[in-house]
C-alpha cells in the first residue's frame, strides 16, 4: 500500500500530470488559455503516428511472440463485454435511461489511447518493457463495444437508429464502415503496420522526430486536454449526480480488474499487465462520442463526455496509472 | 444588373452528419452548396466551442445552399430527413442572385 | 414542408467581446446562437486579416442567432449595450425556419 | 430599437480572387466587407474540401458586405467585373441595420 | 563602441534576426507567404511553454536566489511605473489624445516574451548564465502596465470603460480577471511552476522538445512575427509621424535605462540585468492590446500595434539587445 | 535493371513512402483520417524552410561552385521549355483542348518541392552527396514554366486573361508579381539566403529543429499527401481517360531524361544530376495551380491537379525516383 502511494506521489509530480493539471485549473478558473483545434488535432496524429510505429518497430525487433494473436483476441472479447459490465453497473447506481446508460456503456468498452500512451510513458520511467503489439491490442478495442451497446439498445425495443422517420438509416454498412474505419484506429494500424514492416532500420530514420521529443509533446497535448475536460466539468457540474461520479471512478476500477484477469491468463509481462489494465479502464473519447452522435442521437452527450473526459480520464491519469502499475507489480512482478 | 428571385437555405447540422446530408440533397438534385466551418455556439443542450477538440463529436456546421424557389420543398424533405433526431437549425431567407443559369 | 416566420441576426463583432456578448444574449432570455469564425475583413479602420495572428485582439466573430419575431427588440437591445463604443456590424433579415418550437 | 434597410451581399469567391475582389470593391468605394472562411462544397465541377490542402487553388472564402440600397448596384458591377469566367455565387438579401451611419 | 557594433552585427546575421526579415521584407513585397492562425498560436504556445518551463528547472537547480522576491517586486514596479513615464513622452513628443496616449502606455510597461526569449537566447550563445526567474519576473510584468493606463485615463476625467451608457461596464472584476488570467501568463508562470516542482528530472523527460528545437521553433516563429509586423506597418505607413516614430526608439531605450538601474540595484548577474532591461524596453502585442480592446475601445488598434509591433519589437531585436548586453558588459561585466 | 528493381523495392518499403500509401488507401476506403488545414501548411513551411536553409548552409560549406549559375540558368530555361514538350505531347495523346493542354504544361514546367526532398533523403539514406544549391534550382523553376503556359495560350488566339470583359485584367504586373513572389518561392529562397549566410554557425543552431526530425515530418507530411492525393484521385476517376493516365507517366520520363541531359552537360555530381531529373520530372500542386486558377479559370482544375498530385506525384515518389537514381548511377556514377 505504502509502494502505491509512493508510486502514486512519484506519477502526480511527472511534467505530464501536472501539465494537464495546469489545464484543468486554468479552464476552471475561466483562463483563456486555448489550444487551437487544428493544433490539437495535429498534436493527436503524432501521438497515434508515434505510438503506432513504434509498437509496430518494437513487434519487428522482439518477433511475433505467440501470445499476439490471443491478446488481440483478448483485446476483442474485453471491448464486446466492457459494455455489457457498465450498462449493469450504471442501470444499478444511476438513473440512467436505456439509451444514455448504452451510450456511456460503449465509451467504457472502447479506449482512450492517451491513457494508453500515459501508461506507456509510466513504464518507460519505470524502466519495465512491454509487448510492442499492445498498441494493436487497444486499436483492435476501439470499436466493438459500439456494437455492444448498439445491440443493447435495439434489445430494449428501440432501434439504434431510425429505419423509423423518413431517412430510413439504421447501424447501416455506412456507419459500420465510418465506425471502422475511423480516422484514428486506420492511423494507429497504419503506423503499427508500417512500423513492422520497415523495423529498426525504419525506426533509425524517423526516431528523432517520434522518440525523444514524444514526451513533451504529449505534455502539450495534455495541458489542451486538461483545458477541454476542465471546460465540460465546469460546464456540466450539475449533471454529476453522485450515482455518475461513482459510476466514473467504479467503471475503470472494474475494468482494470478484468484487464488483470486477461492480461494474467495470457501471460504477458508485468508491463503488458498494467497495460491491458489501462485500456480496459479507460473511456473513449474520440471516436465513440462521434459514432453515437450519428447512431444514438438521442443519446445526451453531456454526460458521457462528461464522465469519459472530467472523471475517469483525469482518474486513470493520476490515481488509476499508479495503482495498475502496483497491482500487476505486486501479482505478477518477480 | 439583372438579379433571379432565388432562396438561401442555411443549415446548421452536427459536422458528423455532412455526409449524410450532402448524399441526402444530392438525392434530390440539389448539388450545389457551400460548408462553413462553425467555432462554438449555445443552445438547448448549453454552449460548445471548438477549442481544443480532437474528436468530431461536438462540432457542427453551416451548410449554405442557394436554389430556385420551386425546389426548395424538396431540398427541405431531404435536410429534414437527414436532421430529424439530431440537433440543428435551418432557416430560409429570400435572395437574388447573379448568373441565374447556375442554380 | 411547415415553416415559420423568425429573425435572422447577423452580429460581427470583436473576439474579445464574445462573452459579455453571450452572458449579455442570455440575460435577455436568448440561448440560442452560432458563432463563424472571421478571417479578415475592411471598414473604416481598414483592411484586417487573421494571417499569423496570435493575439486575440484584431479578431472578429459572426454570431448568429435566429429568434421569434416578438423577441427582436430585446436581442437588438442586448446586442446594442454590448457593441456600444465597440466597432462591429449588427443586420437582420426576415427568415422562415423549421421546427418553430426550438426558437 | 430603430433600424434602417439596407442589402446585404454574400459573394462566395475563388481564395485566389479575394485581392482583386477587394481592390474593385473598394474602387466602387464599397470599403466595408467580413470575410469568412470556406471548409469546402459542392457545385457544377463536383464536391471540393480544404481538409489537408496547401495550395490555395482549390479553396473559396465568403465575403459579406452590407450596403445601402442605392449602392447594389455599383457594387454588383464590381463583383461581377472580377467573378466573369470565374466560378463562386452572388446572393442578395433585404436586411435591416443598426447604426445606418456606418454604411 | 566599436565591440558593441561587432556584437550588433554578428547578432544581426543569426538565424532567428534573418528570419524576422525575411518575413517583413516578404510582407512589404505582399508576397502571399502567411503562417496560418493556429499554427502561430501553436507556437506561441510552444516558446511559452519552454521558456517557463526551462525558468523553473533553473530555479530547482540553482536554488531559490535571495534576489527572487525583490526582483519579483522589482519587475511588479517597473510594470507600475513606465507607462508613466511612457505617458509623459508620448504627451511630450506626439499628438495623442489621452486615451491613445494611455493605451500605448500601456504596452510600453507590459512586455513583449518573444524578446524576452530572443535575449535569452542571445546569451545562452554569448555562454553568459541568467537567473532563471527572470521568466517569472518577465509573467509579473504583464498586467500591471494595464492599470496603470486607466488609471491615467480615469484621472483625466474619461471613466476607463462606460458605467455611462447601458452595459453598465468598467473595469471590473471580469476585465481584472480576464487581464490576471490571460492564457500566455497562465502557461508561463504554469510551466515555471512545473519546472520548479519537477526540476533537472522533468527537464531530461521533454528536453529534447524544449530545448533543442527551441531556436528553430523560434526561427518560424520570428518569420511569422516579420510577416505580420511588414504587413501592418505597410497598412498604416501614414500613420507614423516623426512623434511616434521617435517615441518607438525612445521609450524602449529609457526602459532599457530604467531596468538597468533596477537590475544594478537587486544585484543580478550580467545576463539578468541584460533581461531586466530587455523585458522593461520590450513592449506587449499579444495580451495588452487584447485588453486595450475591451476597456478602451476607442483608442486605436493601429497606433499602438504598430509602435510595439512594427517599431519597437524590430529595434529591440535587431539593435536594442546588443546594445543592452554591451552596456550591461561594460557597467558591470567583471 | 536488377539492380534499379532492388533499388525501388527498397525504396518502396520505406517509412515515407509507406505513409503515402497510407494516406492514399484510407481516402480510397473513405475513411475519416485527415489532417487539418492549418497543420498540412504549418508542415509545408517547415520543410521549405528546412530544405532551403540545409542547401544554404551546404553551399557556404562547399564553397560556390562555378557549375552554380550554370544549374540555375539550365534551370530556368528548363522550365520555359518542359511545357513545350508537355503541350506537344499532351496535344498529341490526349484531346485536351489548348487551355486545358496549357495549363497542364505549366504544371509540369514548374517543380514539386516534395518530389525533390524526398529524393534528396533518398540520397542521404543512399550515401550520396549533392550540390546544396540544387535547392535554389528547384526553386528559379517554380515560375518560368508559368509564362511559357500563358504564352502558348496567347498564341493561340485566346488572350490569356481577359483584357476583353470589364475587369482589365491580363497577364498584368500583378499577376507576375503574385507568381514571383508566392509564399513558397521566397520561403525557400530566403531560407537558402539565410542558410547561405549564416553557414555552418547558423546550421549548428537550429539543426535540432531542421536536421534530426525531417525524416518524421516528412512522413506526416506525405500522410497527408496521400489522403490528398487519393481524394482527388477516387472522386475524379472518370475523368482520367488512357491518353491522361499515359501522359502522366510519359511526361516525368521524359522530363526526367532532358534533366539528365542538363545534368550531365552541367558536370554535376551523380546525387545532382539525380536531382535535376526529378525535379524536371516533377509536377507542381501548390504554386501553378493557384496561378492557373487566376491566369486560365476556364482550365479545368480537376485535370491538373488529378494528373500532377493523383498520377505523377505518387510515380515519381515510388517508381521514379528509384529509377532516376539508377540511371544517374549507371551513366555518371563511377
Ligand atoms: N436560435 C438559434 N440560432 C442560431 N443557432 C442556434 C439556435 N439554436 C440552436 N442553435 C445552434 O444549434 C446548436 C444546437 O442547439 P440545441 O439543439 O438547441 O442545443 C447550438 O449549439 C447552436 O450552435
Ligand atoms: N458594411 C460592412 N459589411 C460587412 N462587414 C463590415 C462592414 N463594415 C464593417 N464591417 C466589419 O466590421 C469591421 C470593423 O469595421 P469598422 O469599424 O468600420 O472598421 C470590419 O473590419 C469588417 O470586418
Ligand atoms: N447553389 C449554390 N449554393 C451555394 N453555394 C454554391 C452553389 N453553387 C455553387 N456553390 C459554391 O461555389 C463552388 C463552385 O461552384 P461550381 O462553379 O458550380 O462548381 C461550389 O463548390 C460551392 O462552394
Ligand atoms: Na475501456
Ligand atoms: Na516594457
Ligand atoms: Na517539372
Amino acid at each position: 500500500m505504502d509502494g502505491i502511494l509512493a508510486l502514486a506521489a512519484e506519477n502526480l509530480i511527472s511534467p505530464i500530470i501536472l501539465f494537464f493539471a495546469l489545464g484543468f485549473a486554468a479552464a476552471f478558473a475561466r483562463s483563456d488559455l486555448s489550444v487551437p483545434e487544428a493544433v490539437a488535432k495535429g498534436l493527436s496524429l503524432y501521438l497515434l503516428l508515434a505510438i503506432g510505429f513504434k509498437g509496430g518497430a518494437s513487434v519487428a525487433a522482439h518477433g511475433v511472440d505467440a501470445t499476439l494473436i490471443m491478446s488481440l483476441l483478448a483485446g476483442l472479447v474485453l471491448s464486446f463485454v466492457l459494455p455489457f459490465v457498465a450498462f449493469g453497473l450504471l442501470r444499478m447506481i444511476t438513473g440512467l435511461s436505456v439509451i444514455d446508460a448504452a451510450a456511456v456503456a460503449a465509451h467504457y468498452g472502447s479506449i482512450s489511447i492517451v491513457t494508453f500512451v500515459t501508461a506507456s510513458s509510466v513504464l518507460t520511467a519505470a524502466g519495465l518493457v512491454f509487448e510492442g503489439y499492445m498498441v494493436a491490442v487497444a486499436a483492435v478495442m476501439e470499436a466493438p463495444a459500439i456494437l455492444s451497446a448498439l445491440w443493447l439498445v435495439a434489445r430494449a425495443g428501440r432501434p439504434a437508429t431510425g429505419s423509423h422517420g423518413g431517412s430510413g438509416r439504421g447501424l447501416d454498412a455506412e456507419l459500420l464502415r465510418e465506425i471502422l474505419l475511423n480516422g484514428s484506429i486506420v492511423l494507429l494500424i497504419g503506423a503499427f503496420a508500417i512500423g513492422a514492416i520497415t523495423g529498426q532500420e525504419g525506426l533509425a530514420r524517423i526516431e528523432a522526430f517520434i522518440v525523444a521529443p514524444f514526451q513533451g509533446v504529449l505534455c502539450l497535448f495534455l495541458l489542451d486536454m486538461g483545458l477541454v475536460a476542465g471546460r465540460g466539468l465546469r460546464d456540466t457540474r450539475g449533471l454529476l449526480r453522485p450515482g455518475l461520479l461513482a459510476f466514473g471512478i467504479l467503471m475503470p476500477l472494474t475494468g482494470a480488474t478484468l484487464g488483470l484477469v486477461a492480461g494474467g491468463l495470457l501471460g504477458l509481462s508485468v508491463g503488458g499487465i498494467m497495460l491491458m489494465m489501462t485500456v480496459s479502464a479507460s473511456a473513449s473519447y474520440i471516436a465513440v462520442p462521434a459514432a453515437m452522435r450519428v447512431a444514438l442521437p438521442e443519446a445526451n452527450p453531456a454526460i458521457y463526455l462528461t464522465l469519459a473526459l472530467g472523471i475517469t480520464f483525469p482518474f486513470n491519469l493520476t490515481i488509476g496509472i499508479p495503482i495498475y502499475l502496483a497491482v500487476a507489480k505486486v501479482i505478477f512482478g518477480g | 444588373m439583372q438579379t433571379h428571385k432565388a432562396k438561401r437555405v442555411e443549415i446548421t447540422i452536427e459536422a458528423v452528419m455532412e455526409r449524410r446530408l450532402a448524399e441526402s440533397l444530392e438525392k434530390v438534385g440539389v448539388t450545389g452548396f457551400t460548408i462553413l466551418p462553425v467555432l462554438g455556439g449555445s443552445g438547448r443542450s448549453g454552449r460548445w466551442s471548438r477549442e481544443g477538440q480532437v474528436s468530431r463529436a461536438s462540432g457542427m456546421i453551416n451548410v449554405v445552399c442557394i436554389i430556385r424557389p420551386e425546389r426548395l420543398d424538396s431540398l427541405l424533405d431531404a435536410a429534414f430527413g437527414v436532421l430529424d433526431r439530431h440537433i440543428g437549425v435551418v432557416s430560409v431567407t429570400d435572395c437574388e442572385v447573379l448568373r441565374a443559369e447556375r442554380f
